[in-house]
């Protein structure tokens, strides 16, 4: 320990030992800039190098949906029988398939059917799952019983056996594959909120709101809603991958897009059937899914990690 | 007394995504063998931080203990690797964790994680190991050892896993017991049984112990020296006597001002504002923001440690031999000051004043669990609160009273007995305006100021939700003032409105509960644990806060506590609660002067006072075991179980509620 | 336990009921019959009708329903349409053999991977290690299963001769449909398993048994692992009906005789009575696997053991 | 518990393991393993064949079934009075010869003597009547009842339930001599003899099996060159020679494995590793092995067609149809997209199916459709003027591979040269047939397979009345030349009404747009001598392969 005898006093003028008492203003002050919930969690989210990379390829491939079948000449339908199965090359920057259409026009063609298939389904997930969810935990007693039971039977049948005998039912396409792929999709999004909404009826928070004289919408749309959020975007950033193979796995069976469109997933079937002697036609699709499919999940770990309050130091 | 453990300039600083945090900032301290030393702070302060780096115990990704030394009988423990560690802990030097739900692991039995430690430490066999663990577990007094062991921790209670987890710390004698805050999780009657059980061990094996902790009741009763820490660093040390009867720091004066005093009914001395934030410590005295009495050489330069004794540290430039001579202020000046800052003690209100506000008449609210079990957490509570009072409502957790609280409130329905507002049944049938209107004149504080907080509102929108409900505002200009004025009635500013609530301290949510409360203009405030969560110092600002409100606004309050010093520092009248009962309602003085019900005295005794002579002299009624399941409560006395004085009759008849003195009310057989 | 076990057992019944119901209705909308042949699709309409009688499917849908809820009763799937003559019974028998040996293989394989690989990322956060196996373990259920069966085959079989290339003659065989398989369980187990690592690890019984002096490996396998894993358990269910999945495309590739490649093939050619048990064997499969991880989950730990089974 | 859960669990499992290990590979795998070393060193020392199937085998029971995997597994275990042989003519087999009456309709045909069942028993003439009889009776039948039915005198009436078995014209006059009478005079009967369900039964051995005939190999009887010793639906069968067989010395494999794989590209791996002597390439695969020795192509009686739906607008319009039929040219189908081994289509008449005085019919015809697409433009043109309006058409299609890649293509090539945008319906197989079947179509790529070897086998599938299947389509003077080609003896007279016939159906009424003969393209291991693979009824035969 330093002892107080070994200090020079003299350096101390005695100006310094004015009382002058607490500073009113910075005792309550915060130190650290203002911040909300949604700045906060992206600070955390920015911190994730994981999560920001892969933030920007996605980014970028639909950046490429979007233009990509506009950078060169050819059309996806187009096709060019003098030029089939070409390997890539300065005409075709993706190589041809056998009818000598455009690869690369049509993976981002595909690439941009495969992300609306999956958006969809993440928006239909998301008003049918949230709001039977919050209903289901909100009505609670014979309401909460009866989705409950509901739940357990859509559980209870393999979701592929819906999903095929619906699309076999009707006619394939994109909207019959985003119906087959809701009807049971929604589900597990309705159990996390209905969880989660149980869980946020008993805090203080909603009961001081409840204790305002606040109404039922009001409880919901301000206080029980927002506070899921997190849990929400989470569980559609895994339920977007999921759809998109999906209905990759659904081509691969038959069951895809009608020609000419084409979809990440029926690209990936054609290129199957020739990843012998044409592997670029199996190798390009594949990577754009597999570079769409990780960076959807390792920016759902990292949105998990940076809205999940839990995660908070 | 030989030294068996120094810390010498210890720090320590852990690295968040917003930048180093400065935990522990030059740490000195030391122990001798044998004693037991103190570290008193609040939270943030780097009390445990301090505590878990002796043992190497912080997350070694985040945490780094960037210089310092930390001697343990000589050797230095900051450059031992993890296995020489392994070795230390548990044998060396051991420790008791804060909250006994989570220290123990939930999936093995209690006797495999004790002689885990015996197992790991000592060339035993299992049964050896065994027998060793049950001797421990009666050592701390745990019933039926044998039993216990093959036992799972979520079968014990609270005290009872407090009781284990100091068995394992116990298991191989260590030298050194390190107890971070362990009673802080724990009700008052198991707190006193716990720190009883520590003591005799330490008579017994003559360990050394360090108490980490932010009562300083706990620290005057258990304690040889005490060591405050704030922002990281020990601002003043010495033995008990020293620094409660001599202290130097100003915040060790604030403190020790901010404990209810049992005797008096003085004003609490708050400390303002939060301690700093350790991302940007400040660069002087770190309490100076704080500091009445702050000089402006607080703001520019770190005081030194000024020696008062061989034994007395202070960190402060008040010692300084240029310092104007500023004393502490004396109890009176205290009262005086506080008379002159906020208002006059609380007067009796007279008979004639005495309308009722609320009458709450044989309330009931049961919950079921499961199919069958039906769990009373309310069973047949009559009282009444008359306008412009404090009525404290007491007792251990699961007593019933914030159910009582929450149920007044109307958030649950009753199961029997009715809730009369203004002679109004409040649990009736009512229309959506009516609900409105009550919820206008009745307003509640919530315990927990995290969780009563919505995370994603600005302070702003969280204080004037009650504004929008109610439309009280007709602009956004006339809502916009109101928050801010209500902003200042807690003592906060206009710059706060749009931040939201995880950005602010445990003390400012809290004065945003509050304000939230005031905006609709209630006229009764039911305040659930409203200070539970809260630091000492912060404690007070709360208090002193609502008691201020009260007279201004003539507030009503239902103020639902379980620190009895407190509740008799803000109430008129308090009521006792066990096991869903009042078992004692009246004056505060007349109840704390001259308690009646077994249980009532039992739980005064158990509240430790801030004054070592007293503590340490004090005689305490220690209540044995826990307290019973509220599904499946005693026949007859609901506290017979536990009541030292029970006799046949207790135990099949339940006694009658009854007014033995002018307004002093108890159900008890024993008293006439 | 034996009284919550019986009500489970009747929702189960009453869950089965429902599924053969919505399947039944659902299935008599696929266009077309079991007999739809280029051949016979241009007999006249009443020669149609005289085939359909023989097999019973000219009769009302609800009636057609009824009977086969009582022969359902009787424990009868029914023949099948296309394997003509064949008792359902007996081709579920005899598909589900290889079918559930490359299943239960895929998740013993994928369950000890995907924990070792969990605990490793868990253990080692944040480092090369922790993004490396997350990163592979996200790979895995990134990439579809038939690409990654296709070029296992190819360079494994073809070209290292390591293992049979396809067919279903030895146990080699089932080697790499397996691992085919388990990619997709490694992964989420490996995810999963990361995540209640890293919870575990952050409990404070950790820190108590830290405390003890307890060595750092004791510390994982008997206080982490065994916390982190109870809870592993109850993703069972889900990997079972992933493997269901996955099982359709692999037996496929690897010319499996197993059950998944049924399904579809069923379907298309409106097998309804393999159609009915099959979806009837997958669902009452399930639901008992989750009754089972349930019960299972309620033994191992103690806190719900003790105080019976949770929801 | 707790403490032992994980080794119950683990002992649980391994035990299941074993269980399902021991159980699945019903081949003991010793046994498979020896095989297999043998073959991959030593190269066919054994005499084994290893042929795939693409998918399931559905059923065995000969009278019933009605797809070309079973079909080609039966038609090696079980041989019918006449064989097809390597050059598609029907060769004695278990009858050594046969009298035709005059008018062509009563045909006697003798059994040879030393024919057996592979139980030893004889062959005779009443396991054929009673084959053929089971074959018809509603009772019993399969979907290809009609195959007998339609020629058989008293067949008709016999299958549709309406007369009793002694009416129909099948006498055993001995156990060595079958007299057939035919309604109509019909050249092809002694090929159609050759065809699955022309085969005998042995009454006593399916009625003591019941309900179990056919349902595993120790439940079929057998009397062609091989025996099925092992049969699982999924996993496929093994073939050993007949000992019993009449003509076994010129058996030239001793055991065949015909194993289900379903993806093609296992299959073309499996090749490769020695795992299979022949392959099915997909048309991706063509490229890369068409200058290699084992490649192969080889077309069948089947062909490919758009049927236009005349009962639907604005396909009703002749000029829109010709346009359509017009438009496309499928020698870039076949050689670009399908690149298979099919061949354009000019005609519905498979070529190589026979015509008349060694000429086959396609070469009697010539080409019947050419396209042209500026003719079709202007035919386009012409039937929009009458319309009125620019029409929007859809076009169904299967929703295999090739049905896709052929709307894909059609798509494309009606895009390019008519500048209209047609959309594409896939239907699953059934559906596919169910739509049509309910007239909900415009047009459709549809296929038909020759029964047998003569162009009335297509033909009659267009008679009246007019069904949606066939497009609505009636035409009396159509009917009347099939009707009266039916009735004609004299081969060449008869040929010509059929070719006129084909005409009218392509040209004048353009009531299909043709567009190839399916072929495939196929690797074949040099060693493998004699392969056959029919074009029509059933493919496989091994009876002439060799391995050397």
């Amino acid at each position: 320990m330093k002892n107080a005898e070994s200090l020079v006093t003299d350096e101390f003028s005695d100006d310094l030992f004015e009382v002058v008492g607490p500073r009113e203003e910075d005792s309550e002050r915060i130190g650290r800039p203002p911040m909300s919930a949604f700045k906060d969690s992206w600070m955390r989210l920015k911190k994730n190098k994981g999560a920001v990379i892969s933030l920007i390829i996605l980014i970028i491939i639909a950046l490429l949906a979007i233009i990509g079948p506009h950078m060169n000449e050819y059309k996806y339908y187009e096709t060019d029988y003098g030029a089939s199965y070409q390997a890539p090359n300065q005409d075709h920057w993706l190589g041809t398939d056998k009818f000598g259409r455009d690869q690369w026009t049509r993976i981002w063609q595909g690439t941009r059917i495969s992300l609306y298939i999956a958006f969809l389904a993440a928006l239909l997930d998301l008003i049918i799952g949230v709001t039977l969810g919050a209903i289901s935990a909100l009505m609670g007693g014979k309401v909460d019983n009866a989705l409950q039971r509901l739940i357990e039977v859509l559980v209870g049948i393999p979701h592929l056996i819906v999903v095929i005998l619906l699309i076999m039912l009707m006619e394939p396409g994109i909207i019959t594959i985003t119906v087959a792929m809701v009807i049971t999709g929604w589900v597990n999004m309705a159990r996390l909120v209905r969880a989660q909404i149980f869980k946020l009826k008993g805090q203080e928070f909603v009961l001081a709101a409840k204790s305002l004289g606040s109404s039922n919408t009001r409880l919901i749309l301000h206080h029980l809603i927002p506070n899921t959020i997190g849990l929400i975007v989470i569980n559609m950033m895994f339920t977007i991958p999921s759809a998109i193979f999906t209905e990759a796995f659904l081509s691969f069976i038959g069951l895809g897009l009608q020609e000419p469109h084409a979809s990440l997933g029926v690209l990936i079937n054609d290129g199957f059937k020739g990843m012998r002697n044409q592997f670029y036609l199996l190798a390009y699709p594949a990577v754009v899914i597999i570079a769409v499919m990780v960076s959807f999940n390792i920016l759902a770990d990292g949105l998990r990690d940076a809205l999940d309050p839990k995660m908070r130091k | 007394m030989e030294k068996i453990l120094e810390i010498n300039d210890l720090h320590v600083s852990f690295h968040t995504y917003a930048g180093k945090v400065q935990a522990v900032r030059g740490v000195n301290l030391y122990l001798k063998k044998g004693e037991t030393l103190a570290i008193v702070g609040e939270s943030g302060s780097g009390k445990s931080v301090t505590s878990k780096s002796i043992m190497k115990l912080l997350p070694s990704q985040s945490a780094e203990i960037e210089t310092g030394k930390i001697l343990f009988e000589g050797n230095d423990l900051v450059g031992f690797s993890e296995g020489e560690m392994e070795k230390i802990r548990g044998k060396e030097i051991s420790m008791i964790f804060q909250d006994p739900m989570t220290a123990l692991n939930p999936t093995l039995t209690v006797g495999k994680q004790i002689s885990e430690s015996i197992l790991t430490h000592q060339k035993v066999s299992k049964k050896q190991a065994l027998q060793k663990t049950i001797e421990l577990l009666k050592l701390v007094g745990i019933p039926n050892p044998e039993i216990r062991i093959n036992q799972y921790p979520h079968q014990f209670s609270g005290g009872m896993r407090q009781r284990v987890v100091i068995a394992i710390a116990l298991a191989c004698s260590p030298k050194v017991i390190i107890a971070d805050e362990p009673t802080t999780a724990l009700d008052v009657t198991i707190q006193a049984q716990i720190l009883d059980l520590l003591k005799a061990i330490q008579k017994k094996m003559g360990t050394s112990i360090i108490i980490i902790t932010h009562d300083l009741g706990v620290v005057a009763n258990i304690a040889d020296r005490v060591a405050v820490m704030y922002a990281g660093k020990i601002i003043e040390t010495g033995t008990v006597e020293e620094v409660f009867y001599h202290p130097q720091h100003p915040y060790t004066w604030g403190l020790l001002g901010s404990m209810p005093n049992m005797e008096t009914k003085d004003e609490l001395v708050a400390i303002p504002g939060s301690p700093p934030d350790l991302l940007h410590p400040p660069l002087g005295d770190a309490f100076a923001e704080r500091n009445d009495y702050a000089m402006k050489i607080d703001y520019l330069r770190e005081p030194p440690m000024f020696k008062l004794s061989e034994t007395h540290y202070a960190s402060t430039w008040r010692l300084h031999e240029k310092a104007p001579k500023i004393e502490r202020p004396s109890l009176s000046q205290r009262h005086v000051k506080a008379v002159e800052q906020t208002i006059g003690p609380i007067g009796e209100i007279s008979d004639k004043q005495m309308e009722p506000l609320i009458e709450i008449k044989h309330l009931k609210k049961y919950f079921h669990v499961g199919k069958k079990e039906v769990l009373k957490a309310v069973d047949d509570v009559s009282f009444t609160i008359y306008k412009g009072e404090t009525l404290g409502l007491v007792g251990e957790s699961g007593c019933g009273k914030s159910t009582t609280g929450r149920t007044i409130m109307r958030l649950y329905d009753a199961s029997g007995g009715e809730v009369l507002f203004q002679k109004e049944n409040v649990h009736e049938k009512k229309n959506l305006s009516q609900v409105k209107n009550f919820n206008r004149k009745v307003q509640m504080i919530f315990q927990d100021p995290y969780a009563s907080l919505n995370p994603r509102k600005t302070v702003a929108d969280i204080i004037a939700e009650g504004i929008d409900i109610h439309g009280l505002s007709k602009t956004k200009e006339e809502r916009q003032a109101k928050v801010y004025s209500l902003l200042e009635t807690v003592g906060l500013n206009k710059d706060h409105a749009n931040r939201y609530p995880h950005e602010f301290s445990g003390g400012q949510r809290q004065r945003i509960g509050i304000a939230r409360a005031l905006a609709v203009e209630p006229e009764f405030i039911i305040a659930d644990e409203p200070i539970s969560a809260l630091d000492v110092s912060i404690q007070a600002q709360v208090v002193n806060l609502m008691k201020k409100l009260q007279k201004e606004k003539g507030l009503t309050y239902l103020f639902i506590a379980h620190d009895l010093s407190m509740v008799k520092h803000i109430s008129d009248r308090v009521g006792v609660m066990y096991l869903g009962g009042i078992v004692e309602l009246a004056s505060a003085d007349d109840l704390y002067a001259e308690p009646l019900h077994p249980y009532t005295k039992a739980l005064l005794s158990a509240v430790p006072v801030p004054d070592p002579l007293v503590e340490k002299q004090r005689e305490r009624i220690i209540l044995q075991g826990d307290l019973p399941s509220p599904s499946n409560p005693p026949s007859g006395c609901r506290f017979s179980t536990r009541c030292p004085l029970a006799t046949d009759l207790c135990r099949k008849a339940a006694p009658e509620w009854k007014e033995i003195k002018s307004k002093h009310w108890v159900a008890c057989h024993l008293v006439d | 336990m034996k009284k919550y076990v019986f009500i489970r057992l009747i929702n189960i019944v009453i869950t089965l009921f429902v599924i053969a119901t919505v399947t039944f209705f659902l299935m008599k909308q696929l266009p077309g019959s079991p007999f739809d042949e280029e051949k016979l699709a241009v007999l006249s309409d009443e020669q149609r009708a005289e085939f359909l009688a023989r097999y019973g499917l000219d009769k009302p849908v609800t009636t057609q329903y009824v009977l086969y809820l009582g022969n359902l009763l009787k424990g009868d799937l029914g023949t099948s349409f296309y394997f003509k003559g064949q008792d359902v019974t007996s081709i579920l028998v005899d598909r589900i053999g290889p079918s559930a040996l490359i299943g239960t293989q895929a998740i013993i394989l994928g369950l000890t991977i995907g924990i070792i690989l969990g605990i490793i990322a868990a253990f080692r956060h944040n480092t090369v290690w922790d993004y490396s196996t997350m990163f592979l373990a996200v790979l895995g259920v990134s990439v579809p299963n038939f690409v990654f069966a296709a070029l296992l085959q190819y360079y494994v079989g073809l070209k290292l001769g390591l293992l049979p290339v396809a067919f279903w003659e030895s146990y080699s065989s089932s080697i790499m449909p397996s691992i085919a398989l388990a990619l997709s369980v490694i992964a989420l187990i490996a995810r999963y398993t990361r995540n209640e690592m890293l919870e575990v690890l952050g409990q404070d019984y950790m820190l108590t048994a830290k405390a003890k002096g307890v060595k750092r490996l004791k510390i994982i396998y008997v206080h982490a692992i065994r916390n982190a894993l109870i809870p592993v358990v109850t993703v069972l269910g889900p990997i079972t009906v992933s493997l269901l999945t996955g099982s359709l495309v692999i037996e496929n590739i690897f010319g499996v005789p197993g059950i998944g490649s049924l399904f579809v093939d069923s379907i298309k050619v409106n097998d309804y009575t393999t159609i009915m048990g099959l979806t009837l064997f997958y669902s009452a499969f399930f639901i008992l696997t989750m009754l089972v991880i349930d019960l299972l989950y309620g033994m191992i730990d103690p806190r719900i053991r003790i105080s019976g089974v949770k929801e | 518990m707790v403490k032992k859960w994980p080794k119950l669990l683990g002992v649980f499992l391994l035990g299941l393991m074993v269980i399902l290990s021991g159980c699945n590979f019903e081949e003991s795998s010793s046994d498979a393993k020896d095989k297999k070393g043998g073959e991959k060193t030593e190269k066919k020392a054994e005499n084994v064949l290893n042929l795939s199937l693409d998918n399931d085998i559905p059923d065995l029971n000969q009278v019933k079934t009605t797809d070309t995997i079973s079909f080609s597994v039966l038609n090696n275990v079980m041989e019918g009075l006449y064989r097809i042989n390597q050059d598609n003519e029907p060769e004695p087999a278990m009858a050594k010869s046969y009298d035709v009456s005059e008018d062509g309709l009563t045909y006697t045909f003798h059994l040879r003597d030393n024919v057996k069942w592979s139980d030893g028993n004889p062959v005779t003439a009443n396991d054929f009547k009673y084959s053929w009889l089971r074959a018809m009776n509603p009772d019993t039948a399969g979907s290809y009842s009609f195959i007998l039915a339609d020629y058989i005198k008293g067949g008709a009436k016999f299958a549709a339930g309406e007369t009793a078995a002694d009416t129909v014209a099948i006498e055993a006059k001995d156990d060595q001599t079958l007299v057939v009478q035919l309604e109509k005079p019909t050249p092809f009967f002694v090929s159609l003899t050759a065809f699955v369900t022309y085969f005998p039964l042995n009454e006593k051995f399916v009625t003591e099996k019941g309900d179990q005939f056919a349902l595993n190999n120790q439940n079929i009887l057998y009397n062609g060159p091989y025996v099925i010793t092992d049969y699982n639906q999924a996993e496929g069968v093994s073939l050993e020679k007949n000992p019993e067989y009449w003509d076994k010395a010129n058996v030239g494999v001793d055991k065949i494995n015909l194993k289900v794989i379903k993806e093609q590209s296992t299959a073309l791996n499996l090749y490769e590793a020695g795992d299979l002597d022949r392959v099915i390439l997909s048309s991706a695969d063509v490229n890369s092995f068409k200058d290699s020795k084992e490649f192969g192509t080889e077309t069948e009686f089947t062909s490919y067609y758009i049927q236009f739906n005349l009962g639907k607008d604005p396909i009703s319009n002749t000029n829109i149809r010709k346009a359509l039929q017009l438009a496309y040219d499928p020698e870039v189908l076949t050689s670009v997209v399908l690149n298979n081994g099919s061949e354009p289509a000019t005609g519905l008449i498979a070529p190589k199916m026979t015509g008349a005085d060694g000429k086959s019919f396609r070469e009697l015809q010539g080409d019947v459709v050419k396209p042209d697409v500026n003719k079709a433009k202007e035919l386009w043109e012409k039937g929009v003027k009458e319309l009125g309006k620019t029409p929007e058409i859809t076009l169904l299609t299967a929703d295999d591979t090739v049905s896709k890649d052929t709307g894909t293509f059609l798509q494309s090539e009606y895009k390019k040269n008519l500048g209209i945008d047609i959309q594409l319906v896939t239907k699953p197989y059934s559906g596919r047939l169910q739509t049509m079947r309910d007239n909900d179509y415009q047009m459709v790529v549809s296929k038909w397979g020759a029964d047998y070897n003569d162009p009335m086998t297509y033909l009659d599938l267009w008679m009246s009345p007019a069904i949606p299947f066939r497009g609505n389509y009636s035409n009396t003077k159509y009917d009347e030349l099939v009707t009266e080609a039916k009735d004609e003896v004299d081969e060449k007279e008869r040929m010509s009404k059929l070719l006129e016939a084909e005409k009218i159906l392509l040209q004048d009424d353009a009531v299909l747009g043709t567009l190839y003969y399916q072929g495939t393209a196929f690797l074949q291991k040099p060693y493998l001598k004699g392969m056959v693979t029919h074009p029509s009824g059933a493919p496989l035969d091994l009876k002439y392969t060799t391995v050397q």
